[in-house]
C-alpha cells in the first residue's frame, strides 16, 4: 500500500513540475526572444481603429443580478452533489437524502422560473 | 379610370394650381417646378399615389444648380421626375423628408458633395466626407490642391 | 480627421434607473460590418438604445472622377461599385449610355446580358448569405456559398478573363462572345444547382438555431420599407412585392417565366430567404436563356468609338442583388458625361439600420446588418 | 520588470553575447530557428475596405486555402503579424489604418495588396479623397499588382514575406533598422535597403 501511494504522489508531483516548467520555459523564450518596442498606441484599447468612445467603465445594469444570483445557487448545488455523487453508489438512503435535497432546490427554481428571474430582459 | 388616365387627371390639376410644367421623357414624365412649392407638390404627389421615392440628387448647371428627384407609383405603375432650379449662392431648398423618409440619407450626401442646405432636415450633417472637409467636391468650381487631372488622351 | 468621443448624457435604464450608456464604435475595421462601415452604439446593458452609422470609409468620388472620363472609360469604374455583383453594376450603366445615345443592342447581347446578370445575382446573394450565417455562427454555411460562389467565378473567368472585376458589359453591347462549350458548363451548373442550395436551405434557413437568431429581428414594416426607400430582397421580404424584373421589365425579361419571391413578416429571416430561394428563380431564368439563345453579333454595329451623345439627361436602372441600381446621367454633347449619379440600393437599405436596430441587443445588429447586405463600394462610391 | 526596460536590456545582452561566440554560430541558429517558426505561421489582419478583400476572402477559403501557409485571418490587430492591406484607402479611413498598424505587436509587417494600395491605382486621377499608395503613411514590405490580384499571387507575396522575416535577428545589431515609419525606399531615393 505504501509503494503505490508514494508512487502516486511521486506521479502527481512530476506531473506538475513538467507542466509549470514547460509553461515557463514557454513564457522565458517568448519574452527573452521577442523585441520589446513599447508605444502608446499599443497600449491603447483596440475599438476596431477609431479611439474609445466614451468611459468603458460604466455602472453594469440591476436586471443582470437577479440572474446572477440564481446561477451562483444553483452552481453551488453542482458543486456539492459532485462531491456526493461518488458514495451514492448501491446506498437507498442516501439517496433519498439526496433527492430530498435536490428536489427542495428544484422547487426553488420552479419558483425563480415562474416570477421571471430567468428572463434576460425584463 | 386606367391609371394612365388618372394620372393625366391629376397632373392636369397640379400643372394650374402651383404653376409646374410637364413634359414627357421617355416614359418618364418629367415636372419642373420652382422650389417654394416643391413641398406642396410633394405632399400632393404623395396623395396621388407616389409612394416611392427613387432618387435625389443635384446638378450644377453653372449658375445655378438643378435638384432632381424621382418618385414611383406602384399603384399608377409610372414613375416621375421632379425637377426645381435653385440660386447657386446660399442654396437652400425644402426638406422632403416629412414626406418620404428615404430622402434622409440622400438629402444628406447632396449636402455633402453639392452644399444645398435642406430646410427641416432633421440630422443635417456630412454623411460621406469627414466633417470638417473643406468646401464641396461635386461642384464644377471644386479645386483641391492634391487633386491629380487626368492628362487628356483624347 | 477628427476621432471624436462622443458625448454622453444619462439615461434611465430599463430598470429605472439614470444610468450613463455605453457608447460603442463597431467601427471600419469590423469582421461582420461586411465592409468599411462604422456604427455608433448608445447601449444600456447590452440593448441598443441609438444606432448611428457612419460611413463614407470607402468614399472615392466615383461620380466626381466620371465627369472627366470618356463613356467607355467608366465602364471599368462602374465595376469598383457594387464590387460583389459587378455585372450588373457595368449594366446598369451600359442600359443609360444606350438610352441616352439612342444605341440598338442585337438580340444575343441582350441574352448574353440576362445570364451574365443572374448568374451574378446567385453569386452574390451566395457572398450575402454566407457572410449573414457566418455573423451568426454558421461557419460551414460561408464555405457551402462560397463553394457556389467560386463555380459561378470561374464561369465568368473562362468568358471575360476577370474573377471579380469584369467589365464585361460594354456600351452596345458585351465585349466577347461565349467561348466554346461555355453554354454547356452553365447549364451544367445550373443543373447541380438545386440540389446545392436545397442543402443549403435545410443546413442554415432550417436550422433551429438559425430560427431563433434571425426570426422577428429588425422588422420592416410594408408601408416602412416603400416610405424609406427600400427596394430589393430587403423590401420583398416585408411583403412589398416590387421586382424591376417583373413590374418595369426590360431588356428580355418580359420572355422569361420567372416567378417574384416575397416574404411576409419583413424580419432578418425572410431577408436572408428570399436571397436564397431567388437563385432558384435565378436558374431557372438562366436555363431559359440558353434555350432561346438566339445567333448574331453581339456589339451593336456602328458603334462610334468616342460614344458622345445629344445633350440631355436620362435615367435608367435594373434589379440588382440589392435593390434598384439606377444610374442617372447628364450629357452636354461632349464624350464626357456632365453628371453622373448613381443610385445605390445598398446605400437606402443601410438607411433602414437604426430604425431596424434599436431595442434589440448588439449581437442582432450583426444579424440585422447581414440581412441588410450592404457592399460599402456601393454605399459610398 | 520594468515597462520594457530591463526585458529589452535582458535580450540585447544575451543577443550580444551569443554574438560574441566564435562565428556567432549560437546566435544565427537561434535567429534561424524563430525565424522559420514566425515565417510559418504569419497570422494576417486582413485590413479588408473594398474589392481586393472580396480575393482575400476567397483566397482564405476552401479553393485557394491560405491556411495551408499558416497564415490565418484574425480581425484582431493584437493577434496577428501581417497587415494585409486589402482595398482603396480613403482620406477617411487613413488614421484609422494607421491605428491599426500601430497597435500591432512587434514584429510586423505589411502587404500592400492591389493597385490602389500600392499606388491609388484606378483611383490615382481626379479623386479628392484617395491616399495614393499605402507607402505614403506605412512601411509597406511585398506589395501585390493587380486589381484586384489574383488569391494565388497572394499566396506567393507569403511565400515572399518569409524571405524578410528571415532577416530578423534578436541581437540588436543584427535586427534590420525601421528607420521610423517612413517608406524606406522613397526616404533614400529609390535604392531599397
Amino acid at each position: 500500500m505504501q509503494g503505490a501511494f508514494a508512487q502516486g504522489i511521486l506521479f502527481v508531483l512530476g506531473l506538475a513540475t513538467a507542466a509549470t516548467a514547460f509553461i515557463l520555459v514557454v513564457f522565458l523564450a517568448n519574452s527573452l526572444l521577442s523585441p520589446h518596442d513599447p508605444s502608446p498606441a499599443k497600449d491603447s484599447p483596440f475599438e476596431c481603429g477609431i479611439e474609445q468612445a466614451g468611459e468603458p467603465w460604466v455602472a453594469p445594469r440591476l436586471r443582470f443580478s437577479t440572474i446572477a444570483a440564481v446561477f451562483v445557487l444553483f452552481d453551488a448545488e453542482a458543486v456539492l452533489l459532485f462531491a456526493v455523487a461518488g458514495g451514492l453508489r448501491g446506498h437507498l438512503t442516501a439517496l433519498l437524502e439526496v433527492g430530498a435535497f435536490v428536489a427542495f432546490l428544484a422547487l426553488g427554481l420552479a419558483y425563480a422560473w415562474r416570477k421571471g428571474a430567468l428572463e434576460w430582459r425584463s | 379610370m386606367s391609371p394612365q388616365h388618372d394620372l393625366n387627371y391629376h397632373l392636369a390639376q397640379l400643372t394650374s394650381d402651383l404653376d409646374a410644367r410637364i413634359s414627357d421623357h421617355f416614359e418618364d414624365v418629367v415636372i419642373e417646378i420652382s422650389p417654394l412649392n416643391l413641398l406642396q407638390l410633394a405632399g400632393e404627389l404623395r396623395e396621388i399615389g407616389f409612394d416611392r421615392l427613387g432618387m435625389v440628387t443635384a446638378v450644377d448647371l453653372g449658375d445655378e444648380f438643378e435638384m432632381v428627384y424621382r418618385v414611383t407609383s406602384r399603384a399608377l405603375s409610372s414613375s416621375a421626375f421632379v425637377k426645381a432650379r435653385i440660386g447657386r449662392v446660399d442654396a437652400h431648398i425644402a426638406s422632403l423628408c416629412d414626406v418620404w423618409p428615404a430622402a434622409n440619407w440622400q438629402e444628406r450626401e447632396v449636402w455633402d458633395l453639392f452644399g444645398i442646405d435642406f430646410v427641416g432636415h432633421p440630422d443635417m450633417r456630412r454623411i460621406l466626407l469627414p466633417e470638417e472637409w473643406p468646401g464641396w467636391p461635386l461642384r464644377k468650381d471644386y479645386d483641391d490642391p492634391n487633386v491629380i487631372h487626368r492628362p487628356d488622351y483624347i | 480627421m477628427s476621432l471624436e468621443v462622443e458625448s454622453r448624457k444619462p439615461v434611465v435604464s430599463e430598470d429605472g434607473l439614470p444610468v450613463e450608456e455605453l457608447v460603442v464604435n463597431v467601427g471600419p475595421s469590423h469582421p461582420s460590418t461586411h465592409g468599411v462601415g462604422r456604427f455608433v452604439v448608445h447601449l444600456d446593458g447590452d440593448v441598443i438604445v441609438k444606432c448611428d452609422p457612419v460611413i463614407g470609409y470607402l468614399h472615392r468620388g466615383i461620380e466626381k472622377m466620371a465627369e472627366n472620363r470618356t463613356y467607355l472609360q467608366i465602364v471599368p469604374l462602374t465595376d469598383r461599385l457594387d464590387y460583389v455583383g459587378s455585372m450588373y453594376a457595368n449594366w446598369a450603366y451600359c442600359r443609360t449610355v444606350e438610352r441616352l445615345a439612342g444605341i440598338r443592342v442585337p438580340e444575343r447581347a441582350e441574352y448574353l446580358r440576362v445570364i451574365v446578370c443572374e448568374l451574378q445575382r446567385i453569386a452574390s446573394h451566395m457572398m450575402g448569405i454566407g457572410a449573414a450565417a457566418a455573423d451568426t455562427g454558421a461557419f460551414s454555411m460561408f464555405l457551402y456559398a462560397f463553394d457556389l460562389r467560386e463555380r459561378i467565378i470561374e464561369l465568368f473567368e473562362s468568358l471575360c478573363g476577370a474573377r471579380l472585376t469584369y467589365n464585361y458589359v460594354r456600351p452596345g453591347g458585351v465585349s466577347f462572345d461565349a467561348p466554346e462549350g461555355w453554354f454547356d458548363s452553365v447549364s451544367a451548373f445550373t443543373a447541380g444547382i438545386d440540389k446545392t442550395l436545397d442543402e443549403m436551405d435545410s443546413l442554415f434557413f432550417g436550422n433551429v438555431i438559425t430560427r431563433g437568431r434571425l426570426k422577428g429581428i429588425g422588422v420592416l414594416s410594408a408601408e416602412d420599407a416603400v416610405a424609406c426607400g427600400a427596394s430589393g430582397p430587403v423590401a420583398r421580404g416585408s411583403g412589398v412585392n416590387w421586382d424591376l424584373r417583373k413590374h418595369d421589365p426590360y431588356s428580355v425579361y418580359p420572355r422569361m417565366e420567372f416567378d417574384v419571391i416575397v416574404g411576409d413578416n419583413g424580419d432578418s429571416y425572410d431577408r436572408g430567404r428570399c436571397k436564397l430561394v431567388e437563385c432558384y428563380e435565378s436558374a431557372r431564368i438562366v436555363d431559359q436563356c440558353i434555350a432561346q439563345m438566339p445567333g448574331g453579333s453581339v456589339k451593336a454595329e456602328g458603334l462610334p468609338r468616342l460614344i458622345a451623345p445629344p445633350p440631355g439627361d436620362a435615367y435608367d436602372h435594373i434589379e440588382s442583388a440589392r435593390g434598384s441600381l439606377g444610374v442617372y446621367l447628364v450629357s452636354d454633347g461632349s464624350p464626357r458625361p456632365y453628371r453622373m449619379k448613381v443610385r445605390s440600393p445598398a446605400f437606402c437599405n443601410l438607411a433602414l439600420t437604426s430604425k431596424l436596430v434599436a431595442g434589440h441587443t448588439l449581437p442582432d445588429l450583426m444579424v440585422v446588418l447581414g440581412s441588410l447586405d450592404p457592399v460599402f463600394g456601393e454605399v459610398d462610391r | 520588470m520594468a515597462k520594457g526596460g530591463v526585458g529589452v536590456a535582458l535580450v540585447d545582452r544575451i543577443g550580444a553575447a551569443l554574438n560574441r561566440t566564435p562565428g556567432g554560430i549560437i546566435l544565427t541558429s537561434v535567429d534561424a530557428l524563430v525565424d522559420w517558426s514566425r515565417g510559418q505561421s504569419l497570422w494576417a489582419f486582413p485590413m479588408g475596405t473594398a474589392c481586393c478583400a472580396m480575393e482575400l476572402i476567397a483566397a482564405s477559403f476552401s479553393k485557394f486555402d491560405f491556411d495551408r501557409l499558416g497564415t490565418f485571418p484574425r480581425p484582431d490587430p493584437r493577434h496577428t503579424d501581417v497587415m494585409i492591406l486589402a482595398g482603396t484607402i480613403t482620406e477617411k479611413m487613413k488614421p484609422s489604418v494607421k491605428l491599426l498598424y500601430d497597435q500591432m505587436p512587434d514584429p510586423k509587417w505589411v502587404v500592400a495588396m492591389g493597385n490602389c494600395t500600392v499606388s491609388g491605382g484606378i483611383f490615382y486621377y481626379d479623386t479628392y479623397s484617395v491616399v495614393r499608395g499605402a507607402d505614403t503613411f506605412l512601411p509597406v514590405d511585398v506589395y501585390i499588382a493587380g486589381c484586384p490580384p489574383r488569391p494565388e499571387s497572394l499566396q506567393d507575396a507569403i511565400v515572399q514575406l518569409r524571405e524578410l522575416v528571415k532577416q530578423e535577428s534578436i541581437a540588436p545589431g543584427n535586427r534590420r533598422e525601421r528607420k521610423g515609419n517612413l517608406p524606406r525606399v522613397i526616404a533614400e531615393g529609390g535604392d531599397a535597403q
